[in-house]
């Protein structure tokens, strides 16, 4: 059985437009699947859909055989946990250290009152520590975030994601904001965690040239509708340009 | 000549002179604010109740009542002991209204700030809000005043209100403030509203808060002066009140308002420190 | 203090803003002596700025005690029945015969003829003129009203009109205390000035005709304390005296109970009281107080029917 | 080492909320406040309230003789406020950084903001009061000089905000000190001025209340003078036409900061 | 006789350290000239010294044959109107319109009054609008400065410096916050502008290609003195790293 199932998802924020129309794919656990699309086709809505940040107006997305749309509030939050996010403009709390941002990621296994307290065990901490450690950024643990570059931000962002213990790691443009040296960092670790954890990675891109470089398979989508879906090496030039258009091809592989 | 001909862009007045303001709505919207500002002006000082005020005479009893009050302040009802715990009183009575105001707002701003909250108890909010607003701070201890009876609880309640009032403005604006993607990240994995309240919206406005409660403090020194004065609240303001209405002494006016400013003066100097020291990292953001 | 009616350990005593300056502190203070040596509970005092708000604080029984006028004593008992009289500073006869004193309107001496027909002081003359009240609350309505309400101009004219000015007069002051009401009028600020007599008696006395009477003659001591200080040696008449009934201390039975009240009105119309210098202050002490020794003043208990009159006066 | 931080940190917040504790339960003591007797006044209050403070047939009759008043008393504010703005647009661009003549003038100009600022406008009143006596003029000076003290910092503010950079660039062109500020500073900052001054006139007419009972003008005198007289009916009305004037003018202000902003 | 003549120039705007020192240089009419030089070398510092932005403390700047250092106000001021002076962050007044922006460039000629009401002559309107034109932004003229793009804005302040009729354009940095697409279009504006109208440029630049690309001479600069004058193409790669410092130069060069 496939970990993600998408069946028939529409999504639209007003009467006028349909943001997403009839998605239909699986992943396997494991795998690492680049969406790649012009900007507007929907790829972060796509991602927001599959752990209910939004809702999604047709069909279904099934998470490890259960039906996410049908989740109430605390499965819902059971559910996220499951499903780690990692976001283009990393999103930490500015004001607070790198620890502490990391912990965030076990808020959804506390209770309210442990949460608000910030009761974290001896144990979280200790992962907490591992995980920095791995992403290099262990010296920074003590750091404020904001003053840390944008790629170790990111590489906060990640082990945010990963204290949750997910099967399911979402990344909306995790380095459209970085530069071409951060940026090869984070991919590198985004696919060694993939690989070694055995954690699945869906990731939007707008780097044609990176989704080619790093994923097993690449999701094309373009307003809304899936353009192209399969391996690496099935993506040529043509299939390219179907996907963003014929003229634009230049500018984005440079 | 050729720039004319090229210049297909150019907008003429009606006299035919080239036009060089866009003259959208803003620039209309501003002009027509200030020749308003001016025509209510100069209507006011023609409605104005002169009464039978002698502008001279009156600006020259200023000065010199000014001259006395400035030059020769003193102290008759009074002593300095006395004095002292007069300014204490004032100050307690902003303390309380401030903390309690901005505990009562940190609650009441989570449910008007429209990240944070379902949209119609965020506009319940602030229209109630509003319209504690509106009603003058006086009015307000007046009213308490008489129902709660006299003392220092009518007193910190009707400046409460107001406080409150101001103070969930200014908290859920900053509540607003905080990147909408941050809240997402922790809704991402999986917290709840208190989580993400405790441990992102408060960490990232946190010093916002301090300098908003600051800011009201100062404010509630001078409206807790006020309500002395006007209110019967006591505190320096009812000495300041006596000194100038009951006994005509402005050598005492003269010394209460010294002791008055000296106390402002040195809130804003604390304010600003505190503000340049410990919040300076969240100016620069 | 109170909110709730039930007795507690304070006793809380409210005063008018008259009644408020530093000039009154000792006979405050020894009242608050005398009342914690007889009930053994602690006294606050609580001053106001305002007639409404410590009427309104007793009668909402956040307070025990008041010292107020006579017509803020039924307005309380309108309010609340619990608001019982304790007692009335008697006159120089030491019964409750003469416990009066005496709501003035009162005119410059300089000025006096402009308020004169036929010689006589006449309320008609006021008309358009600068007038001076204590607040609002305390109106001697009836007595201005009356002339001029049967002239048809004025049919309708009512109390509230009388403060608002602009009709009657042409302008409307209020000192905030009878002090303050004398010093508009000694200031030139208002033409006409209402007031009282045992609220100025500290600061200036007779100079001519018999106190107390119409066309009596006032001026004010060289030595007289603040606010009068800015204005010695200025001289003022009486155009109108109308005697009122002295003002009395009330109780609020329900927030000071019927034990307590008893103990109270015990030991003020005691004679210890009576002869205590720092309440009835002897007249020629030169100091100030609250009451003054001329004759046998002391305290004595009154009923509430005692203020009948002034209530058949407003009705 | 970096545990160490994190502990200091809890520590400073700790001493930071003991302060606050200490500070208000002083605060308690001093101004003899009964939490208890507080806490249970707000219930008891609003029953005054709404056993008294609600508008009867009666009352209404005084609406024009009130509206008159309140007119007053926003006319006043507005006169308050658009003097004011005129004398601290001066004192403004004098002690601004980007625009200062020299520190003399700068310090002079910040110190005359902070005193009439920081003197309670109840204290301007009262000392007014006693030369002027009790009139609109007294009320407007009272407004006038709070208002100088407010305006001056809030414009001192726009003022260094608006970009010293376009300053630079006129001054390299070879305009004249008065040019610059016409040019480059004026429009930068006059829609920021604006709303200060909006909001200025929004809180006058607060403060208009207040400065009105003592000194015995517009609405606040009236709302006096019901007060005294015991006549809640129409002190509600009178509350009640002030809620509706400062919410309008709020409303009116927040469409017109919209549009300039 | 040289339209600009630097004698001796010293600067320092404390005691301790020196800005600039002892610099001497020519320019002649018509000349492009680029100063080089690493971060905080005085460069801007330099341009400044020129139109009395800033006072020198040593030596002389003679413009037009007149010490601009004795100049009284009223000289001063037309001494600026005819140095016209751009600047890397374009320094517009954001709220006022382009033709607004560009017709301050003439309030130098105005009296105090005239500017202040704006009275600008048709003549003086209609010369902006060549100018903008010339410069491909008439069609931008009633546009709100703060609504164009960068290459926009610095369009706009170049047209205000040429409507002041110079005889010399300052340039601090003029395309450092720009993409190269709109530094090419300025810089070429900026050479036909200095060849067509016959203008002096001395502009002052970080991208040493460009420098080398543009203009006639160059002047590197380095702790506050010249350590390089000459025509374009003698700046050898080691004169280049001995204006940068050593190492630096393959990343200036990037
Ligand atoms: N919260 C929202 N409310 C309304 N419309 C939205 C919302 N979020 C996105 N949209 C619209 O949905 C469409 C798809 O947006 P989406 O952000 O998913 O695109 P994208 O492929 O991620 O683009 P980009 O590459 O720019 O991030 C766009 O037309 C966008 O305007
Ligand atoms: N207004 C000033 N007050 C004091 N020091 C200044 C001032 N302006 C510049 N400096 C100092 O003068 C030195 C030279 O600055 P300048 O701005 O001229 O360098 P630059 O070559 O233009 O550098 P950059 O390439 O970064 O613009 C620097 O050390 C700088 O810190
Ligand atoms: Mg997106
Ligand atoms: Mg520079
Ligand atoms: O004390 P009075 O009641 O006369 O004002």
């Amino acid at each position: 059985m496939s970990l993600l199932q998408v069946e028939g998802m529409g999504k639209s924020y007003n009467s006028e437009t349909k943001v997403l129309k009839d998605i239909n794919f699986e992943v396997e656990a494991g795998e690492f699947v680049s969406i790649i699309g012009p900007s507007g086709a929907g790829k972060s809505t796509l991602l927001r859909c599959i752990n209910q940040m939004v809702d999604i107006n047709e069909g279904r997305v099934l998470f490890d055989d259960s039906d996410v749309g049908l989740l109430r509030k605390k499965e819902l939050r059971k559910l996220r946990t499951e499903i780690g996010m990692i976001f283009q403009h990393y999103n930490l709390v500015p004001r607070l250290t790198v620890i502490e941002n990391v912990l965030h990621g076990r808020l959804g296994y506390k209770t309210t009152m442990q949460g608000i307290l910030g009761q974290f065990t001896e144990d979280e901490k200790e992962r907490a520590f591992y995980l920095l450690q791995k992403l290099g950024i262990g010296e920074h643990a003590y750091k404020r975030c904001d003053q840390l570059s944008g790629g170790q931000q990111q590489r906060v962002g990640i082990a945010r994601a990963l204290i949750q213990n997910p099967k399911l790691v979402l990344c909306d443009e995790p380095i459209a904001s970085l530069d071409p040296n951060a940026s090869k960092v984070i991919m590198n670790h985004l696919k060694s965690v993939a690989s070694e954890l055995n954690i699945t990675c869906l990731v939007n891109l707008h780097q044609v040239d990176v989704a080619q470089e790093y994923s097993d398979r690449i999701i094309g989508l373009n307003k809304g509708e899936i353009v192209f879906d399969g391996p690496t090496h099935r993506l040529t030039n043509e299939r390219i340009d179907s996907i963003y258009g014929t003229e634009t091809r230049e500018l984005i592989t440079v | 000549m050729e720039a004319i001909s090229m210049s297909t862009y150019i907008k003429r007045k009606r006299d035919g002179r080239i036009q060089i303001k866009s003259g959208n709505k803003g620039e209309r919207v501003i002009r027509w604010t200030i020749v308003l500002f001016i025509v209510f002006t100069v209507m006011a000082f023609m409605f104005f109740d002169y009464g039978q005020l002698e502008i001279m005479s009156a600006i020259v009893e200023t000065a010199h009542n000014l001259k006395i009050m400035f030059l020769q302040p003193a102290l008759s009802h009074f002593g300095w002991g006395e004095a002292v715990y007069q300014v204490g009183v004032t100050l307690g009575l902003a303390v309380l209204s401030t903390v309690l105001g901005a505990v009562i707002a940190l609650f009441l701003a989570l449910m008007a700030a429209t990240n944070l909250s379902k949209e119609w108890i965020s506009k319940t909010v602030r229209i109630l809000v509003a319209f504690v607003r509106a009603v003058p701070t006086v009015l307000w201890v007046l009213i308490f005043a008489i129902a709660a009876g006299l003392g220092s609880e009518a007193a910190v309640l009707g400046m409460l209100f107001h406080s409150v009032a101001y103070l969930v403005k200014a908290f859920s604006e900053a509540f607003e403030e905080v990147d909408a993607g941050i809240i997402e990240a922790l809704r991402a994995t999986g917290c709840s509203w208190w989580h993400i309240v405790t441990h992102a919206v408060l960490p990232s406005t946190f010093t916002y808060l301090l300098s908003w409660t600051f800011l009201r403090f100062e404010i509630n020194f001078s409206v807790a002066v006020a309500m002395g004065a006007a209110a019967g609240a006591g505190g320096i303001g009812y000495e300041l009140f006596m000194a100038s209405g009951f006994y005509f002494d402005l050598g005492e006016v003269g010394f209460i308002t010294y002791a008055i400013l000296l106390i402002a003066i040195m809130l804003e100097l604390l304010s600003t420190r505190l503000k340049n020291r410990y919040f300076a990292a969240s100016a620069v953001e | 203090a109170g909110g709730s009616t039930k007795p507690d350990d304070v006793i809380d005593i409210v005063w008018y803003p008259n009644e408020s300056g530093s000039d009154m502190k000792s006979s405050r203070d020894e009242i608050a002596n005398v009342i914690e040596e007889s009930t053994g509970k602690k006294v606050e005092h609580h001053l106001t700025t305002d007639y409404a708000i410590a009427i309104e604080t007793i009668v909402n029984n956040n307070a025990d005690v008041a010292f107020m006028g006579a017509q803020g004593y039924i307005e309380a008992h309108k309010g609340n029945e619990a608001i019982k009289p304790l007692v009335v500073p008697t006159g120089p006869s030491g019964t409750l015969e003469d416990a009066v004193y005496h709501s003035w309107l009162a005119v410059n001496a300089d000025a006096q003829e402009t308020f004169k027909k036929d010689g006589e002081f006449s309320l008609d003359t006021i008309e358009g003129k600068k007038m001076s009240f204590v607040s609002g609350f305390k109106v001697p309505a009836a007595d201005i009203l009356n002339p001029f309400t049967q002239q048809e101009k004025y049919a309708d004219l009512t109390e509230m009109d009388l403060m608002k000015g602009g009709s009657l007069f042409s302008k409307v002051l209020f000192g905030n205390s009878h002090q303050g009401s004398a010093v508009n009028l000694l200031k030139g600020n208002a033409d006409v000035a209402a007031f009282c007599d045992t609220c100025v008696e500290n600061y200036v006395e007779v100079v001519e005709g018999k106190e107390n009477t119409v066309g009596a003659v006032y001026q004010v001591q060289d030595d007289a304390a603040e606010p009068f200080d800015q204005v010695t040696g200025k001289k003022f008449t009486l155009m109108s005296v109308t005697p009122v009934l002295n003002a009395p201390f009330v109780a609020n039975v329900d927030v000071l109970g019927q034990e307590d009240l008893d103990k109270l009105q015990n030991v003020f119309t005691s004679g210890e009281v009576a002869n205590n210098e720092e309440i009835f202050v002897p007249e020629d002490s030169g100091k100030s107080g609250l009451f003054f020794k001329t004759g046998k003043e002391r305290f004595a208990a009154v009923k509430d029917s005692w203020f009948d009159p002034i209530r058949d006066l407003s009705n | 080492m970096n545990e160490q931080i994190m502990r200091k940190r809890r520590w400073s917040a700790t001493i930071f909320l003991i302060i606050i504790i200490v500070v208000t339960y002083l605060s308690t003591q001093i101004t003899n406040f009964n939490t208890l007797h507080g806490i249970a006044a707000v219930p008891a209050a609003m029953g005054w309230i709404v056993s008294n403070l609600f508008i009867t047939q009666e009352s209404l009759e005084q609406l024009p003789e009130i509206l008159m008043q309140l007119n007053e008393t926003i006319f006043m504010s507005i006169a308050a406020t658009t003097t004011a703005a005129v004398v601290s647009i001066f004192l403004g661009l004098m002690g601004s950084k980007t625009t200062k003549v020299n520190g003399l003038l700068s310090g002079l100009s910040r110190l005359v903001a902070s005193a009439s600022r920081n003197i309670p406008v109840v204290a301007w009143a009262l000392i007014l009061l006693l030369s002027f006596g009790q009139n609109s003029v007294t009320g407007y000076l009272a407004l006038f000089v709070g208002t100088v003290g407010f305006l001056t910092r809030a414009f001192i503010e726009s003022i260094d905000e608006a970009s010293p950079s376009s300053v630079e660039a006129l001054t390299a062109t070879g305009a004249t000190y008065f040019q610059i500020v016409s040019k480059a500073v004026v429009p930068q900052s006059l829609p920021q001025m604006i709303s200060w001054i909006l909001f200025m006139i929004e809180t006058n007419i607060r403060s208009a209340t207040l400065v009105g009972i003592l000194t015995g003008t517009g609405i606040g005198y009236i709302f006096d003078l019901y007060y005294k007289t015991m006549d809640y009916n129409t002190v509600a009305l009178i509350t009640f036409s002030i809620v509706i004037a400062v919410i309008i003018i709020e409303l009116m202000s927040n469409s017109i900061r919209k549009v300039i902003l």
